[in-house]
């Protein structure tokens, strides 16, 4: 019996659509089980900065208020090691999402960022049997998911040497700065054959080829409505055939039923892995209707999701 | 020789020459292939750093301490609620465009409120203010994005005889700074106040109302360049304004303008908006990593602001 | 004076040029100042009096020419090596930290106080020092200088010159000492660099007000055009000789004029008294009216809050009703980035102007009538105003006021180093403009000046406690105004 | 009675009295914080911001402002992950190399008259870049001595508040009584007349901005010692906070009027200010704008005081 006890999620960004997904995920299935009694509270933190330091502040106000369990994504996988040490010194059960940390006393569900970026390229080689060159859009430089997706499509391009990549630009995961980017070192690439993405700049990237009047490549899309919906208006007009993935933001819940069942006295493995979500030439449309106009994809998971998640792992 | 002694003593001549060797350092990379392209990306792009840059110029003007922080949160703003209000319907883009500037009037507004009623240094009202407007924007449409309606997505994406439309706009809007700086009472009233408020004050300059002009000012061509921004890429996130906002105070530095205020100047900016997009565009093309890649960047700006060099002393 | 003293100067400056650009500062110049003499120097506003003095200690380097201290033809030079030789300096421009304390500013003018408990020692010397020179003063040394008025800054910097902290100064340079002293202080100055010439230190003493120099200097180095064109024992000049020498063409002194009485109609400006003590004030239409007492007891207030009252802060009124002439220039007179042209304009730009553009030719002919009018010193009016000397920089201040078309003009204390050449016409400017209607409301810190007024009301702590008209005008009723308490309002009732 | 307090302690009783209710209204909503652990955890993270915050205070002594303050700590931390613990020589030399450059920083901004913004701008791009080339990822181990120093236990009280407090003692030490303080407080106040008086400007600076490094490498230290590992954006946001801190204890942009114990608590200030907010739980839509509005009272109380001291002095 979990009524009595107190959760709360701490968020480092809420910057883009993803975080809003995910912040609106949170509010809407931890709010339902707070009315249900399941546990007595769900509140959520974002810090105004995207920063470690000020997360790691917002996590010791946790231990202070205390939550007895703290659903948290990382600003940085290390950095926070301190405070959520503290954290479980304290009694507090730590559950990290998305951002994971690696301090071993918190539990981890993590997508494997390395192998989407694998995936990309594996999708590539299947498009395209003559391989090409690449142009590779990071994310933030100094950031873990930019590391591992990156590294990820480097293996892959390693894998299959049919494959170049011709240039990289840091995104920093947002449209704008994605689309500034590619416009800058665009004129002075060759023939791209594929854009390969973290997710959140697939549009950005489509605008600039468009803008400098060049065929668009394949680009591989980040699961947001708009690259959705663009996607589609392609595909219509001419069969244009790509693929995108990234994770759901609806994982909040997911780490949410985990934490509750911790709470529960459930025996859980630390670390839990859960599959990217990915949309292919066929599902689409399916995916694109249950989207929400300028939303992203999106996965939401039932404690009956979590518990199978859980058994799974063992 | 005179002419170009002239030119020398210039403080933004140097900003176009930086530009002009990194463009065509890049531009060799391809044997001068690029050259068109490059040169299009860079003025589509400077554009918005010129139409930012422009404004934060007239609160940098403003003396020491002055410095509008607000900048990224009022784009995203103007950006988020303009393109919701127009709803991909074209009839609604000039509405649209009288809430963004209305929204800009507003905040710059309160970001005077603040430093007025708060006597608090600049730098940390606009600081507060800029968290403030972040949150509207936040609960406004919780960052969902909406696309432009289709006319102005043409217009902000494509050009005239070749040149961006984008920088026809930023073009216009320089000279309307130009002329308002060197011609206009007003530009006399910002350079005085940013070398003594007392004096100004004492000269029978109305201080507070040009102040509060100033930042209105600097918060309508954030907001205006939000809501281009956003059309231009097809949607307002909530993160588009971060760039900006050490871009928006770099370009003026670079640009050759007295960060000790009272001394501004216009073509300094186009300059060094150009610059900082091409050092990028330069530094991906030659392909560098990132770390490398901000290294390089920093030493080309201390490189290019020790060339141009520090201001004459007055007397001794 | 011993023989030996008299051979060995302990500053000898030889054939010293120097210029700014175009502009020749000093042409050629002789200055030998010898132990146990006070050396008045005199001479026009930009005669080069600040730049001679800036080369003798050290802090510009002559471009032809020798200095030699002590008579070491080829000793080092510089600020360090002059200070090494007992060379102190009062510059024309306060010249202290005002964000340190009287003390802290001490240790940072006396390299020589170093070590633990400096702060001791420098807080002694500072005290014993303001105590000796101005006996009476009400200083604390542990303020911040930016806390206290512009006369008690200017008597730590006097004291801090004076101050014997390891080693004693020899040579005092005072580069307009009194300009911003009242009588009193002034005077208790003025006698305390006698007792110091006497015990045989050297000064070098720069004023424009020429009855203090011939009191007090031993010999006076008149100066004109960045020339010495006189150089003789004090006794060998009269104040008429003076001025014949610095070649200005002022006659004699014009007797006070005649103090219109011009209380009859209404007042154009009036005020109640101030924090509720002392006596209202008032002002009529054309009236010269004066503000007097001893130097910083809420005059510069008074005016400041006449002028804030009277002009707006959001939006400028059409027809401005005031203007201001500052005498703290560095304060809030002069925008230093800027020409003397726009220094001189910026109060005026609506009437320079056509739909808020800057009518340019317009802006010229009036600097160059200016120019000509109170001859500003310049041969560009495009130069920057700091390549201005000190006098000259007011000048542009004051015809930036009159420029404009307010019917009151505030002046505080604006003529501070203007040369009595020029103080005659901008007399003379004033008064014709205040015939024509225009009233000046003038805080002088100089008697001539307050005598020249129709009426003057006299301040002490903030509040008026005298008004003495026409015939009561002078130093006397002054002075013994200036020391009786303001009364509260409610008491006089 | 007639209160005769001086600027300097004006200055700080203002800052003091902020930071008092502001702790107040903290152990109103959450007793919990109210003691030895509910200190230490409150305040340890403040630990690396003041020393940030004593060492962008001690540029702006010297009229300059340091952007690049963020990226340097965040340089300093990757430094300290990733050297220190196992090459500690090294390491030490690449930091005493960095307090060097910031001392020729200093000397070629005065020598060219360069503005402090704008070389400190391209120079946070430098120290951004040399942190993600030392750390690519996240990750480094803290050194043990900076992991035990920051998780030690005093008794009594907690480490976080007897460093603040060991870091205002010797600050104000350091810069309202020592000569070298008097100097570059000089220099911030009236460089020409401190030139004047013989002094080398370009040493004053070249120190003023060395020791402002030397504090910074220390909020690096005390970074990693509390979070154990390092990245190369973890001090970012230290940039603002470090100036928010000076200002918020009365310091000023311009003109050398600072106080070390200010900022000292101005930082704490700005630390408890964000507990304040998560102990309120605000919608997530506001929590941002609510950091903003907290900011504005907390100088909006200054004011008020400020304005209650006024009348004071005012008689
Ligand atoms: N840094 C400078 N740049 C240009 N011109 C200068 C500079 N310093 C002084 N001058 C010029 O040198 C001349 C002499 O100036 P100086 O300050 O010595 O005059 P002064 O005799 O002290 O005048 P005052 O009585 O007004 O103080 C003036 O014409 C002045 O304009
Ligand atoms: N302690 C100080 N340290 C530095 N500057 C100061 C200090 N006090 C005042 N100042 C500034 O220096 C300027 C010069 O002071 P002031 O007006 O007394 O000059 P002055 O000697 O009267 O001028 P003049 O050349 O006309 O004789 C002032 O405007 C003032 O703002
Ligand atoms: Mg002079
Ligand atoms: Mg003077």
């Amino acid at each position: 019996d979990t009524s009595d006890k107190k959760i709360a999620l701490s968020n480092n960004y809420a910057g883009n659509s993803w975080r809003q997904a995910m912040l609106t995920s949170w509010e809407k299935v931890t709010g339902e089980a707070v009315k249900a009694g399941v546990v007595s509270a769900a509140d959520a933190f974002t810090t105004a900065e995207n920063q470690a330091t000020e997360q790691a502040a917002q996590i010791q106000n946790m231990i202070l208020q205390g939550y007895d369990a703290i659903v948290l994504n990382a600003a940085s996988p290390t950095a926070l090691n301190g405070a959520v040490k503290e954290a479980c010194d304290a009694g507090i059960t730590v559950v990290s999402f998305d951002g994971i940390v690696t301090e071993p006393c918190a539990w981890r569900i993590a997508v494997d960022f390395k192998e989407m970026g694998r995936s990309e390229i594996e999708y590539l080689a299947k498009r395209l049997s003559d391989g090409g060159n690449l142009l590779e859009i990071r994310g933030l430089a100094g950031v873990f998911v930019d590391d591992a997706i990156s590294g990820g499509i480097h293996e892959g391009v390693a894998e299959n040497p049919q494959f170049k990549i011709a240039g990289s630009v840091h995104g920093d995961w947002a449209q704008d700065v994605a689309q500034r980017a590619v416009a800058g070192i665009l004129p002075s690439l060759p023939e791209i054959a594929a854009v390969v993405t973290q997710g959140g700049d697939g549009y950005g990237a489509a605008q600039a080829f468009a803008a400098a009047k060049r065929p668009t490549p394949i680009i591989i899309m980040g699961n947001r409505q708009d690259e959705l919906a663009w996607w589609k208006e392609q595909k219509d007009a001419n069969g244009y055939e790509t693929m995108s993935v990234s994770i759901a933001p609806g994982v909040s819940t997911l780490a949410f039923w985990v934490a509750q069942q911790i709470l529960d006295g459930k025996e859980v493995k630390k670390d839990l892995v859960v599959p990217f979500l990915r949309i292919d030439q066929d599902n689409l449309e399916a995916n694109l209707e249950k989207t929400p106009q300028g939303g992203v994809a999106n996965v939401e998971y039932t404690l009956e999701d979590a518990q199978k998640v859980i058994d799974s792992a063992k | 020789m005179n002419a170009l002694r002239l030119l020398v003593q210039k403080p933004w001549i140097w900003s176009f020459a930086a530009t002009a060797i990194v463009w065509f350092i890049t531009i060799m990379f391809t044997g001068g292939a690029s050259a068109a392209g490059l040169s299009q990306a860079a003025l589509t792009f400077a554009a918005f750093s010129i139409i930012v840059g422009i404004g934060q110029m007239f609160v940098i003007t403003l003396g020491p301490g002055n410095i509008d922080l607000s900048v990224p949160a009022m784009m995203t703003l103007s950006g988020t609620v303009a393109l919701k209000l127009m709803g991909v319907d074209n009839a609604m883009i000039l509405p649209g465009l009288g809430v963004a500037v209305l929204l800009g009037v507003a905040v710059g507004i309160g970001n005077y409120a603040f430093i007025k009623l708060l006597r608090i240094p600049p730098i940390i009202a606009t600081l507060s203010m800029s968290f403030i407007v972040q949150s509207m924007a936040i609960w406004t449409n919780r960052g969902i994005r909406i696309k432009p309606p289709a006319l102005l997505a043409d217009f902000t994406t494509s050009s005239f005889f070749g040149i961006p439309n984008v920088a026809i706009v930023a073009f216009v809007l320089s000279v309307i700074a130009w002329v308002l700086l060197q011609k206009s009472v007003y530009g006399r009233w910002i350079s005085a106040i940013g070398q003594s408020i007392p004096a100004a004050r004492m000269a029978g300059i109305p201080v507070d109302g040009v102040r509060l002009a100033t930042y209105v000012l600097c918060a309508v061509l954030a907001s205006l360049c939000g809501y281009l921004l956003a059309s231009f890429s097809g949607g307002a996130a909530l993160n588009m304004g971060s760039e900006y906002l050490l871009m928006s105070i770099a370009v003026v530095v670079i640009g050759g303008t007295a960060v000790a205020g009272g001394d501004s100047n216009v073509p300094g900016i186009w300059g060094a908006s150009l610059f900082l997009f091409l050092v990028v565009s330069m530094l991906n093309t030659y392909g560098l990593g990132a770390g490398i890649r901000l290294v390089m960047t920093g030493i080309i700006i201390i490189a290019v602001i020790m060339v141009a060099g520090g201001r004459k002393r007055g007397r001794a | 004076m011993n023989s030996h003293s008299q051979s060995v100067p302990v500053v000898e400056a030889r054939d010293v040029k120097v210029s700014f650009g175009a502009v020749r500062a000093l042409a050629g110049v002789d200055l030998v100042i010898r132990p146990g003499e006070c050396v008045g120097l005199v001479g026009h506003n930009g005669a080069g009096k600040s730049t001679i003095v800036n080369v003798i200690n050290g802090g510009l380097s002559p471009h032809e020419g020798t200095i030699a201290y002590k008579g070491e033809e080829r000793g080092r030079t510089g600020i360090a090596a002059a200070r090494g030789h007992g060379i102190r300096c009062v510059f024309q421009e306060l010249s202290l930290c005002p964000n340190l304390t009287v003390i802290e500013n001490t240790r940072i003018m006396h390299r020589a106080l170093t070590g633990w408990g400096w702060r001791g020692r420098a807080a002694a010397a500072i005290r014993s020092k303001l105590d000796e020179i101005f006996p009476g003063h009400r200083i604390d040394c542990s303020r911040a200088v930016g806390d206290l008025s512009i006369a008690e800054r200017q008597m730590v910097e006097i004291a801090t010159a004076f101050a014997d902290v390891g080693q004693a100064p020899k040579l005092v340079i005072l580069d307009e000492p009194t300009s911003s002293l009242d009588a009193s202080l002034a005077e208790q100055l003025l006698a305390h660099v006698r007792t110091y010439v006497a015990g045989g230190g050297s000064v070098i003493f720069i004023s424009h007000i020429l009855g203090e120099v011939l009191s007090t200097a031993t010999r006076i180095v008149v100066m004109k055009d960045g020339r010495v064109v006189a150089d003789r024992p004090t006794a060998e000049f009269t104040q008429a000789g003076l001025v014949q020498a610095m070649g200005s063409v002022v006659a004699e002194k014009k007797d006070a004029r005649v103090a219109r009485a011009l209380t009859t109609s209404e007042p154009i400006l009036s005020l109640p008294p101030r924090h509720g003590r002392g006596l209202p004030f008032k002002a009529f239409r054309g009236e010269l009216v004066g503000l007097a007492g001893l130097s910083g007891h809420g005059q510069t207030d008074m005016l400041v809050d006449l002028y804030h009252s009277r002009s707006g802060n959001w939006l400028r009124r059409g027809n401005p009703q005031v203007a201001f002439v500052a005498g703290d220039r560095g304060y809030n007179g002069t925008f230093p980035l800027w020409s003397i042209l726009n220094n001189l304009s910026v109060a005026s730009l609506t009437d320079l102007s056509r739909a808020s553009l800057i009518d340019e030719r317009h802006e010229v002919e009036l600097g160059e009538e200016w120019k000509r009018r109170i001859a500003i010193r310049t041969p560009d009016m495009e130069n920057g105003i700091l390549s201005l000397s000190g006098g000259n920089q007011q000048k542009v201040l004051f015809a930036r006021a009159l420029a404009v078309r307010a019917p009151i003009v505030l002046m505080d204390d604006p003529m501070r180093g203007v040369d009595i050449g020029t103080k005659q016409e901008v007399y003379d400017i004033v008064r014709s403009e205040a015939e024509n209607g225009r009233t000046f409301i003038w805080y002088s810190t100089e008697m001539d000046e307050i005598c020249i007024c129709d009426r003057v009301y006299v301040f002490n702590s903030g509040a008026i406690v005298a008004e003495l008209t026409r015939n009561d005008i002078n130093e006397e009723n002054i002075l013994a105004a200036s020391f009786t308490e303001a009364v509260t309002r409610e008491a006089v009732a | 009675m007639k209160l005769n307090l001086s600027t300097d302690s004006v200055r700080l009783l203002i800052p003091a009295l902020s930071l008092t209710v502001l702790l107040c209204a903290v152990f109103y909503l959450q007793p919990r914080a109210m003691s030895y652990t509910g200190l230490n955890l409150l305040f340890n993270l403040a630990v690396p911001i003041t020393l940030a915050t004593i060492a962008q205070m001690l540029i702006m002594t010297v009229n300059d402002l340091d952007l690049s303050m963020g990226t340097f700590v965040s340089f300093v931390a990757c430094v300290a992950a990733t050297f220190l613990p196992t090459d500690p020589l090294i390491g030490a030399a690449i930091l005493l190399a960095a307090i060097a450059a910031y001392a020729v920083l200093g000397i070629v901004i005065h020598v060219r008259e360069l503005p402090s913004i704008v070389v400190t701008l391209g120079m946070s791009f430098v120290w951004g870049g040399l942190a993600v080339l030392i750390l690519p990822a996240p990750g480094g181990q803290a050194p043990v001595w900076a992991r035990l120093l920051m998780t030690s236990k005093p008794p009594l009280v907690p480490m976080a508040i007897v460093a603040s407090i060991v870091i205002a003692v010797v600050t104000h030490f350091i810069v309202m009584r020592s000569s070298f303080g008097v100097l570059i407080r000089g220099v911030g106040g009236n460089t020409r007349s401190v030139e004047r008086a013989g002094w080398s400007i370009i040493a004053a600076r070249g120190g003023a901005y060395a020791l402002a490094a030397f504090f910074a490498v220390l909020a690096g230290i005390a970074l990693v010692g509390l979070t154990t590992s390092a990245d190369a954006n973890i001090a970012l946001r230290y940039t603002l906070l470090s100036i928010a801190g000076v200002i918020l204890g009365g310091g000023e942009f311009v003109g050398g009027r600072v106080s070390p114990v200010g900022a000292v608590i101005g930082a704490l200030t700005l630390t408890l200010a964000g507990s304040f907010l998560s102990f309120l739980r605000i919608s997530p839509d506001w929590q941002i704008g609510a950091q903003g509005a907290i900011l504005i009272i907390v100088l909006a109380l200054r004011l008020l005081l400020n304005r209650l001291e006024k009348r004071e002095k005012g008689r």
